[in-house]
């Protein structure tokens, strides 16, 4: 598969406590973990998933967002997320993740544009 | 094909799989136990990984996947016990699987 | 590089489409599909269609017919299924708004 | 030739999963060569042994099965999100029994995440629906 370049981005656009927000993220893994270029991009109720101090096992869920803090080591680095989608939702940008780049509409579209490939869950 | 573990004579449940159902209660003694299934003995060499890959899941809530697992070795002991054949050789049926299992962790998806 | 926008839900019920017109470059397309096609009298498409009068936009025609939607083909080119295939082609990637 | 593959995270007694199946028969017709579908998410329950449907609706496992044994269509589900929505292909494989039965249709193929790479890999184009 080495010979694919393909850039892939997985976009996030369904709320923390949701099944298919954690299986975007094992998607993603096993883009990352096959060496594929990925990039992760939170827009919508995507971008909730990105706040701190959520408490998920309060309700039985499993701390899914406690994995994206090993992206690094699936050579995940690029973490997008859209202004106007925290904005909107009255979210200051208090993340669980120390790299994510913060891009306005215009900017986040741009990113996307760069991928051959475009999921969303 | 058993279902759970006898330990100090406390019953302490796996899965069909010989997993431990409930992963905070492994403790280092039930690590040999676990690996006698598989015929492995553990050597100091396989405790690395098995501390290793245990941390692991501890700090991240998910056991990696064999490519994190040599990416994430490779900072901590170097280049030469992060490299897949290295593991293999220690882990005949696959790291991922059996490191997690002495380790008393869930078995990884099986599509990972 | 260009996008094929598939819209596949009303924006009178979920909040995709507001995101999907945020994302359209104008060398993208969008296609309105399934429930996707309601959008055409929503305020978000008339807007959009206002800022973005270059942007190629179609639907599926069976799909807005099986619900009873007149779309003005200035507004937006009813297109067939077979149609929507070759689209994809022409575009570097799709997005699936669902 | 043109190559596609498709995802599918709808699952079968949604309407919207018909016109995934519409789309991938015009691909077919177009010569497009369909390498693959990924079943994903609720998507996965399309592989179901037990699909019944009312025979005056439309017959959604029928059509994958007719796009697998006529169109030599791969339909790939991801088994860790089948066997989270209680389809397997090891059922019966506890304690004190050998025999192993499956409830996933015969058409489709157990896989894992790792064949979407693939599939990405191998083709121009990925649609999901």
């Amino acid at each position: 598969m080495s010979e694919s370049c393909k850039k892939i981005a997985i976009l996030n656009a369904s709320s923390t406590i949701n099944q298919a927000s954690k299986e975007a993220l094992d998607a993603a893994l096993i883009y990352g973990s096959y060496e594929q270029s990925t990039s992760l991009f939170f827009q919508g109720e995507g971008v909730r998933q990105l706040i701190s101090n959520q408490q998920l096992e309060t309700v039985h869920v499993k701390d899914y967002l406690k994995t994206m803090a090993a992206l690094a080591f699936y050579d995940i680095e690029n973490i997008y997320a859209c202004k106007a989608s925290l904005v909107e939702r009255g979210l200051a940008e208090g993340f669980h993740l120390d790299d994510v780049q913060v891009l306005s509409s215009d900017a986040f579209s741009d990113k996307l544009h760069q991928h051959n490939v475009i999921l969303r869950f | 094909m058993t279902t759970e573990l006898e330990y100090n004579g406390q019953i302490i449940p796996t899965d069909k799989h010989g997993y431990l159902v409930d992963f905070t209660q492994w403790t280092e003694e039930l690590a040999p136990l676990l690996a006698q299934s598989d015929d492995i003995e553990l050597t100091e060499a396989h405790w690395e990984i098995v501390r290793f890959v245990r941390e692991f899941y501890l700090t991240y809530n998910t056991s990696p996947a064999i490519r994190a697992l040599t990416k994430a070795l490779k900072t901590k002991f170097g280049e030469d016990k992060a490299s897949s054949r290295y593991l293999f050789r220690l882990f005949p049926d696959g790291p991922a699987k059996q490191a997690t299992k002495y380790a008393g962790l869930p078995k990884p998806a099986r599509c990972l | 590089m260009t996008i094929l926008h598939l819209q596949r839900t009303s924006a009178f019920d979920k909040n995709d489409f507001a995101q999907c017109v945020l994302s359209i470059k104008p060398d993208d397309a969008l296609v309105l599909i399934d429930d996707g096609c309601y959008n055409a009298s929503h305020s978000l498409f008339i807007n959009f269609k206002k800022q973005n009068p270059t942007v190629a936009v179609f639907h599926i025609q069976e799909h807005a017919q099986a619900r009873a939607i007149e779309i003005n083909h200035d507004q937006s080119s009813p297109i067939t299924m077979a149609k929507l295939v070759e689209l994809t082609f022409q575009y570097n990637s799709t997005i699936t708004w669902q | 030739m043109q190559t596609l593959s498709v995802v599918i995270t709808t699952p079968p007694c949604s309407y919207s999963t018909i016109t995934a199946i519409d789309y991938i028969n015009h691909a077919i017709k177009a010569g497009v060569n369909v390498v693959g579908v990924f079943f994903y998410q609720d998507g996965v329950l399309n592989a179901s042994a037990n699909i019944a449907i009312a025979n005056d609706e439309y017959q959604t496992h029928k059509h994958w099965q007719k796009l697998n044994t006529e169109h030599g269509v791969n339909l790939h589900v991801c088994i860790t999100a089948c066997e989270k929505r209680g389809l397997s292909d090891d059922i019966g494989d506890t304690v004190n029994t050998e025999v192993t039965q499956s409830n996933i249709s015969q058409y489709f193929t157990v896989s894992g995440l790792g064949e979407l790479v693939e599939l990405t890999a191998k083709s121009e184009k990925m649609v999901q629906f």
